[in-house]
């Protein structure tokens, strides 16, 4: 009949340390396709991206590539096979330049030598092709997490594949970029590549997806076809039951809201990393923080919290002048962080879940007044069950978790802390629907409680719909304040507007 | 007045007691004798030692005199200085070189005897019929090390009654002594008659273990040191220690004797050798307040 | 019987266990623990004491390699407390009518107060290098080993400085309740430890800096001042040791005291179970190192190992203990031992 | 299928890296130090400005500069090697051994001495990759090994008088007027050039930086991370092998004894280099500055030579804590500006 799939996953399994991560999963993904592998956080998605390219081991199971059986025993192998892929999470060398990173392992020559040249030129033109104009010569860890992503998707759509993998490549992206990386996709597809890929992001499956797979529990549920498998259907499908309407409305003005301002910022700047800022937090209220990449929202909740020096202006925090200078200083001030790297400055990898969650707490009460274990594992219980964070226990190190579970975790070490004032840098990122529904209804919930949250994300839906009142950053400069219950339309005009 | 004669000298470093007093006295004499001393200190390492030479040589200092760490591997260095037409002594232990053109004297002590003395005072002084020595080496590979076993061993040979039951290393160091000592005396707790350490250091550390064991040293365990540092004598009068043989440290004026000479261009002979002696127990007492190291 | 079995400790614990017995079958008396005047006397307990300067040494340095560091100037810092607890108390003999008196220069405690807080000085000056100059490790830490020890030979003026005031000797060669006091200064430094770091959340907050120090200062950790005083605390531990070196040998020795110590407690650490790049650490598997490294040398001194063999069965042994600790080499040798017999597989 | 193959004309280059790049900030630093330490000698100490006494830093670093770019490899890579003084003593023993007691041809005994260097450090690298081993206790062992093996040919120093290698210890080149080099010194720079060039222009060099900066991504980048990991260690076996042949010409002696501790020196000049001991970052032609700045303290210390054994160890511990600091605070500056 017609040729065989592209990729042929059969009765995969896969067990850590008797955690069964995937049982008998089976995946088709066809030449010319874009497949998009669904399931909730910790459903195993990542895991079986892992078996597929050699990562792990699988205990049983088969791998096909264009019908022939085959057994990848490292991603070295994977790639020589024709599977190309960006792992959730930036896993790219951070001491190399993005030119680098992107062409490592097959770098272009001349006379035998690498010829860095030909690599930075050929570099520029790949991520111009992404809209991407980025100086390829720095080091990676000199540009933010997006340029990041985008780096690692360049690096991949580099190799000549046959098979495309992808595990959550837009967590970190604003909607420009997917735009541009769906128009990538499209292409490639259409020129017979075959693209599995793993997002959270309902609308972005209907935009691009022809297939959908949705994992539960590491077992199979289904393949669907896009168009048989409407919103409600596939999220009841991955979560196991129906999901409540999401919310509508925007929030109603915050209690607290005209009172005086909890933390504020007056001119707040740092030379060459924010321009001078005047913003005002309340108690009792979501800030949102608005912009498009790189607009330097991660740059103001940094200097905020004491991670970048600040050079001009002034802080106050319930009226008073303050100088913080160390995280520290901004955890005793009642500040929290929720940084948007997780996997560099959030989690502490090897400590177990339980100790990445009262870490923070503990850093505020000092190293003499210890919380005794079983004290810890209380409050980290009632965090994975108010968070519903899936681990197998709480003293396993949290590097086992899968990414969206960690992301609660993270959040967890901060709501631990009880702080007067939350900031979320992308906070909803790599956590699924469900979830994500959950954690903002959690920070409503805190808010009305009467914390201050300064919430950041590139969804700007998602802050149109969380927050109170938003700031509009651009060019690392705030343009503009807009009330509750505007329109993400009225968002990108304040943007455009001053361009 | 004439121009000062420049000395370099390359010390091996500061390991022990006995190179500290070396030192001393070869820097006082130095400064009795009016002549600029270029010191410098190899920390053990052969590689040093010749780096300071061809410093010297780059420095153009009128006479070279240094302790060989080890005996071979000169060759080269010196001839740069003898192509420089800077003469060389050296001290304390010679050079394995068959162009012996290379250096204009060698003054020192001689290892190899001092591990013949302590041998022989050990067959003439311990009667009876087996007799059981352990030995207390030191750094494995140092050339006083090999030496000092090598002539004890060469006397002790063909006689059938003097047997060295365990030899393991300490290193030079009283800490080392003492914990070899102490395992030693744990392993054959009767057997042992007689230690011989290759410096007093070592003897010193190992009386302390032999004390712990709630044995005499000195009278159960006979022990015969090298080396005759000041710890050695206060050992001695307390009745611990049986003998030490003298490998004198003060070669200071000597060098500068052979320095001066040398510059003034008189012939001085190709070995000029040290005093060495031994002192049993009996003569701890009355030499002690002569010991200046 | 199966947590026994995956718990860390257990195949350093094995290999000393081994050792041991290797120890007892070269010499019969080996395990033999007999009461000599009043206290216990035999090579079990030579054993304890010998290995109680290099415990403490390697517990200091534990928590300096989990905050992702390194020291390498302990032995340098041996030198120095011993050198300045020597000197303060005296180094000459001094005889009244034939009678050899105790005199000190300086009263004892105040010796050993001043020896102590001298090598804090030396831990405080690395981690003051590393914490806050931002100096990496093995370079702030070299610069201490490589001129502590001629600041230990200034102390002493380049001799041997033999101490005569019989009281400090209790300290590295007296004994309370039957134990000798190395022993149990070690063991005092351990307890106190083991409860700082679990009663505290010392422990946690060593361990996060160490894994991750970005996250942890975005925590709220003081991660400076951890790594600083985790230094201290190290220099603390070497000062210790030397006191107990130098009262060993009623003696101090600028040159050669604490000599190569930095690597035997850098080897007790790791053979411990606890890795060189930060993190997770284990207090008791570093004690378990040391004893290990202590019960081998006291074997080559008792077996008659030639002393030019010394190092090749040194080597021997830490090939093969850091081999028995791999999971990958265990399951390698699972596999290769089970190949002609693939039926064959263990039960329970 | 790739995205390269496009038809879209390329953009404009980017113009090119102005001024120096941040990351050479380091090694500038080194070799400013170096220039102003070079300076002071000269001023304090007269005949400290010549020729020959620079050329002396390669003639008597040459070795430890050899292993040093070896070891640089290793530590970029995120290991440590600590067996490099112990192989260049085993390196030593063995050629005296067969060159003297067995009369073989110093040409074999070279070729077969690094042949076993070559090995003996990539037993080590699979060890460590294969069984996760910690580097520093293979390595450390592998040092235990090195010098217990050398003490098993024989405890004594064994001299060497054959023919070839005389004449190679002193054969000399003349750079000029009677400035002269030796054939270590040659080698030495040689090494720094060809290790220069593996680090940037080849896939072995440049796996090893992104080993260093983060393993687990090298190895899901699909970079060949066990080969090269071994690799990194038989390079740094090599290298201390044949560090071990020129120090075997400098000194014309086999012994078990030689280059104790230089393993910390060698550390010392990488890092000092400006290598970071973490990983990822370093650079070969900085440690040929680094073994020069020890280099330089020496001498430094030789022609002042009226300090005694302990006030040299003082003196070297200063100067090396100025030096460090003085690069802390350079390389600081430069980032805040
Ligand atoms: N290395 C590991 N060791 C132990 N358990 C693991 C490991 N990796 C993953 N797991 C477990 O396997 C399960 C599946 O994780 P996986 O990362 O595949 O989830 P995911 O579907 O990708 O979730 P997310 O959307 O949050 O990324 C989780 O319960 C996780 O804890
Ligand atoms: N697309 C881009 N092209 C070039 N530089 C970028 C881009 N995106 C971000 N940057 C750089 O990122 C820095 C600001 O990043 P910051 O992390 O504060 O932005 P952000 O608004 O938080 O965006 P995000 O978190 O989505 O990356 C600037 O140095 C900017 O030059
Ligand atoms: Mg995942
Ligand atoms: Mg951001």
């Amino acid at each position: 009949m017609t040729s065989p799939p592209a990729l042929e996953l059969g009765g995969i399994t896969k067990s850590f340390l008797g955690v069964r991560a995937l049982a008998g999963v089976d995946l088709r993904l066809q030449a010319g396709e874009v497949h998009a592998l669904m399931g909730q956080n910790g459903a195993g998605k990542s895991t079986l991206i892992k078996v597929l390219t050699g990562v792990h081991a699988a205990d049983a199971g088969t791998i096909r590539i264009a019908g022939e059986l085959v057994q990848p025993r490292s991603p070295l192998d994977a790639q020589r096979l024709g599977v190309s892929t960006v792992y959730q999470e930036v896993n790219l060398c951070p001491n190399l330049s993005v030119a680098e990173n992107v062409f490592a392992g097959r770098y272009p020559r001349k006379w035998g030598r690498i010829d860095w040249r030909a690599m930075e030129d050929q570099a520029r033109a790949l991520l111009a092709r992404l809209s991407l104009d980025i100086d390829v010569t720095r080091l990676l860890s000199s540009h933010p997490v997006a340029v990041q992503q985008m780096v690692a998707i360049a690096r991949a759509l580099s190799v000549s594949a046959k098979v495309l993998v992808l595990d959550e490549p837009t967590s970190s992206l604003d909607e420009d970029e997917v735009r541009r990386l769906f128009a990538v996709l499209r292409r490639l597809r259409d020129e017979g590549m075959a693209i599995l890929f793993v997002t959270h992001f309902l609308d972005q499956v209907y935009a691009i997806a022809d297939r959908i797979t949705v994992l539960r529990n590491g077992e199979l549920v289904s393949e669907y076809r896009v168009e048989h498998l409407p919103a409600p259907a596939l999220v009841s499908a991955m979560v196991g039951r129906e999901l409540a309407a999401r919310r509508e409305a925007a929030p109603a003005p915050a209690t607290g809201s005209g009172g005086d301002a909890l933390v504020e910022l007056r001119g707040l700047g740092s030379k060459g990393v924010v321009q001078p800022t005047d913003l005002a937090l309340r108690a009792g209220e979501v800030v949102g923080l608005a912009g498009l990449l790189g607009s330097g929202r991660t740059e103001l909740a940094r200097l905020l919290f004491g991670l970048e020096r600040a050079d001009q202006g002034e802080l106050r925090v319930r009226g008073a002048p303050v100088r913080v200078e160390q995280p520290a200083q901004a955890v005793a001030l009642g500040m929290g962080l929720l940084p948007e790297d997780r996997k560099t400055h959030g989690i502490v990898a090897d400590l177990s879940l339980r100790e990445n969650i009262v870490l923070a707490l503990q850093a505020r009460r000092g190293v003499m007044k210890n919380l005794g274990a079983q004290e810890q594992a209380r409050l980290a219980e009632g965090f994975v069950r108010a968070l519903g964070i899936k681990a197998a226990s709480l003293d396993i190190p949290i590097a086992q978790l899968s990414g969206g579970n960690q992301q609660k975790a993270l959040l967890a070490r901060w709501l631990a802390t009880q702080p007067s004032l939350l900031i979320l840098d992308e906070p909803t990122r790599g956590i699924d629907v469900a979830a994500k529904q959950e954690v903002m209804d959690e920070i409503l919930r805190l808010a009305g409680e009467g914390m201050a949250v300064l919430f950041i994300s590139s969804e700007i839906d998602e802050v149109v719909r969380v927050a109170h009142r938003i700031a509009v950053l651009r060019d690392r400069r705030k343009v503009g304040e807009l009330p509750a219950g505007c329109q993400e339309q009225d968002v990108y005009h304040l943007i455009a507007e001053q361009a | 007045q004439q121009k000062k004669i420049v000395l370099g000298f390359s010390q091996i470093g500061a390991e022990s007691e006995w190179r500290t007093a070396n030192t001393e006295s070869i820097k006082q004499a130095a400064k009795d004798a009016g002549i600029e001393l270029k010191f410098s200190d190899a920390q053990q390492k052969q590689e040093n030692q010749i780096k300071a030479i061809r410093s010297f040589i780059a420095q153009k200092v009128d006479v070279i005199a240094f302790s060989p760490v080890v005996e071979s591997g000169w060759g080269t260095v010196l001839r740069e200085a003898k192509a420089a037409k800077i003469p060389v002594i050296l001290t304390d232990r010679a050079v394995n070189e068959k162009d012996d053109s290379l250096w204009v004297t060698f003054m020192g002590s001689d290892f190899l005897e001092e591990g013949r003395k302590a041998g022989r005072w050990v067959v003439d002084n311990i009667k009876g019929g087996e007799v059981n020595i352990v030995e207390l080496q030191g750094t494995v590979g140092s050339a006083p090390a090999i030496d000092r076993k090598k002539g004890f061993e060469e006397v002790i040979k063909g006689k059938p009654q003097f047997k060295i039951v365990r030899s393991q290393t300490g290193d030079f160091t009283r800490a080392k002594g003492k914990e070899v000592m102490q395992a030693f005396l744990k392993a054959d707790p009767k057997k042992i008659n007689v230690l011989y350490a290759h410096n007093d250091d070592m003897a010193i550390g190992a009386i302390q273990a032999i004390e712990e064991a709630g044995l005499k040293p000195g009278q159960d365990i006979k022990i015969v040191s090298i080396d005759a540092v000041k710890g050695a004598f206060e050992a001695m009068m307390a009745g611990k220690l049986n003998v030490t043989v003298e490998c004198s440290p003060l070669l200071g004026p000597q060098l500068m004797k052979a320095v001066q000479d040398v510059v003034a261009g008189k012939p001085v002979p190709k070995r000029i050798v040290t005093e060495e002696t031994i002192f049993p127990m009996e003569s701890a007492a009355k030499v002690f307040p002569t010991r200046k190291y | 019987m199966n947590r026994v079995w995956k718990h860390r400790l257990f195949w350093p614990v094995v290999t000393l266990v081994l050792l041991l017995v290797l120890n007892a079958a070269f010499n019969p008396g080996f395990l033999r623990v007999t009461v000599r005047d009043g206290h216990l006397y035999g090579s079990l307990i030579d054993i304890l004491k010998g290995a109680a300067p290099l415990a403490l040494v390697a517990l200091g340095m534990t928590l300096v390699i989990a905050t992702r560091g390194i020291d390498i100037s302990v032995g340098a810092v041996v030198a120095i407390a011993g050198g300045v607890a020597a000197w303060m108390i005296g180094g000459s003999l001094v005889i009244h009518d034939g009678v050899s008196t105790h005199v000190s220069r300086f009263p004892m405690p105040v010796a050993i107060l001043c020896a102590l807080l001298v090598a804090m000085l030396c831990g405080a000056w690395n981690g003051a290098l590393v914490a806050w100059v931002g100096m990496q490790p093995i370079i702030a830490t070299l610069i201490l080993m490589v001129a502590g020890r001629g600041v230990a030979q200034l102390i002493t003026n380049g001799q041997i400085i033999t101490v005569y005031y019989a009281p400090y000797f209790t300290i590295g060669n007296g004994y309370v309740l039957g134990l000798p006091v190395p022993f149990l200064l070690a063991a005092a430094v351990f307890v106190a430890l083991l409860l700082l770091v679990r009663r505290t959340a010392l422990g946690l907050f060593i361990e996060a800096v160490g894994i991750n120090p970005a996250a942890a200062h975005l925590a709220g950790l003081p991660a400076r001042r951890i790594t600083f005083w985790a230094y201290v605390f190290c220099g603390l531990c070497a000062g210790i040791a030397g006191l107990i070196v130098s009262s060993t040998v009623k003696s101090a020795d600028g040159n050669n005291a604490g000599m190569l110590m930095e690597l035997d407690a850098i080897l007790a650490v790791t053979l411990g179970g606890t890795s060189l790049t930060g993190g997770r650490f284990s207090l008791a598997g570093t004690v378990v190192g040391a004893l290990v490294l202590q019960t081998l040398t006291y074997a080559i001194y008792s077996v008659g190992v030639p002393p030019e063999v010394n190092l090749v069965v040194k080597a021997a042994v830490v090939f093969a203990v850091m081999l028995l600790q791999s999971p990958e080499f265990r399951q390698a040798l699972a596999q290769w031992a089970r190949r002609p017999l693939p039926v064959q597989e263990a039960t329970r | 299928m790739s995205l390269a193959v496009e038809e879209q004309p390329l953009p404009a280059p980017a113009p090119r890296r102005r001024g120096l790049d941040r990351k050479y900030v380091p090694l500038l630093v080194t070799v400013t130090l170096f220039v102003a330490m070079a300076a002071l000698g000269s001023v304090l100490y007269t005949g400290f400005f010549s020729a020959q006494v620079f050329l002396n830093l390669l003639i008597d670093n040459a070795f430890l500069c050899i292993v040093a770019v070896g070891l640089t490899f290793v530590i970029v890579s995120g290991g440590i090697d600590l067996s490099v003084g112990a192989v260049i003593a085993l390196t030593t023993m063995v050629s005296a051994a067969l060159v003297e007691r067995h009369q073989w041809s110093p040409l074999v005994v070279i070729s077969l001495v690094l042949v076993m260097g070559t090995v003996f450090g990539a037993t080590m690298g699979f060890l460590i990759e294969r069984f996760r081993l910690q580097p520093f206790l293979v390595t450390l062992a592998g040092m235990f090994l090195a010098r217990g093996l050398c003490y098993l040919i024989s405890i004594d120093s064994i001299s060497i008088t054959d023919g070839f290698y005389t004449a190679v210890s002193q054969a000399r080149i003349p750079v000029w007027a009677d400035a002269q080099v030796s054939v270590g010194a040659v080698i030495a720079l040689a090494m720094v050039a060809a290790g220069t060039f593996v680090a940037h222009f080849t896939q072995f060099g440049r796996t090893v930086y992104a080993i260093g900066g983060n393993e687990q991504s090298a190895m899901l980048m699909g970079l060949p991370v066990r080969s090269t990991l071994v690799g990194v260690y038989a390079f740094s076996g090599f290298c201390s092998a044949l560090g071990g042949v020129v120090f075997t010409f400098y000194m014309l002696s086999g012994y078990g004894l030689h280059a104790v501790g230089l393993e910390l020196d060698a550390i010392a000049a990488v890092v000092i280099g400006g290598t970071l001991l973490s990983g990822g970052v370093g650079y070969v032609f900085g440690t040929l500055f680094g073994v020069l700045m020890l280099g330089i303290i020496q001498t430094l210390i030789m022609f002042d030579g009226s300090l005694s054994s302990w006030w040299t160890r003082i003196a070297i511990g200063g100067l090396l804590f100025l030096f460090c600091l003085l690069q802390r605070l350079f390389e600081q500056r430069r980032r805040a500006a």
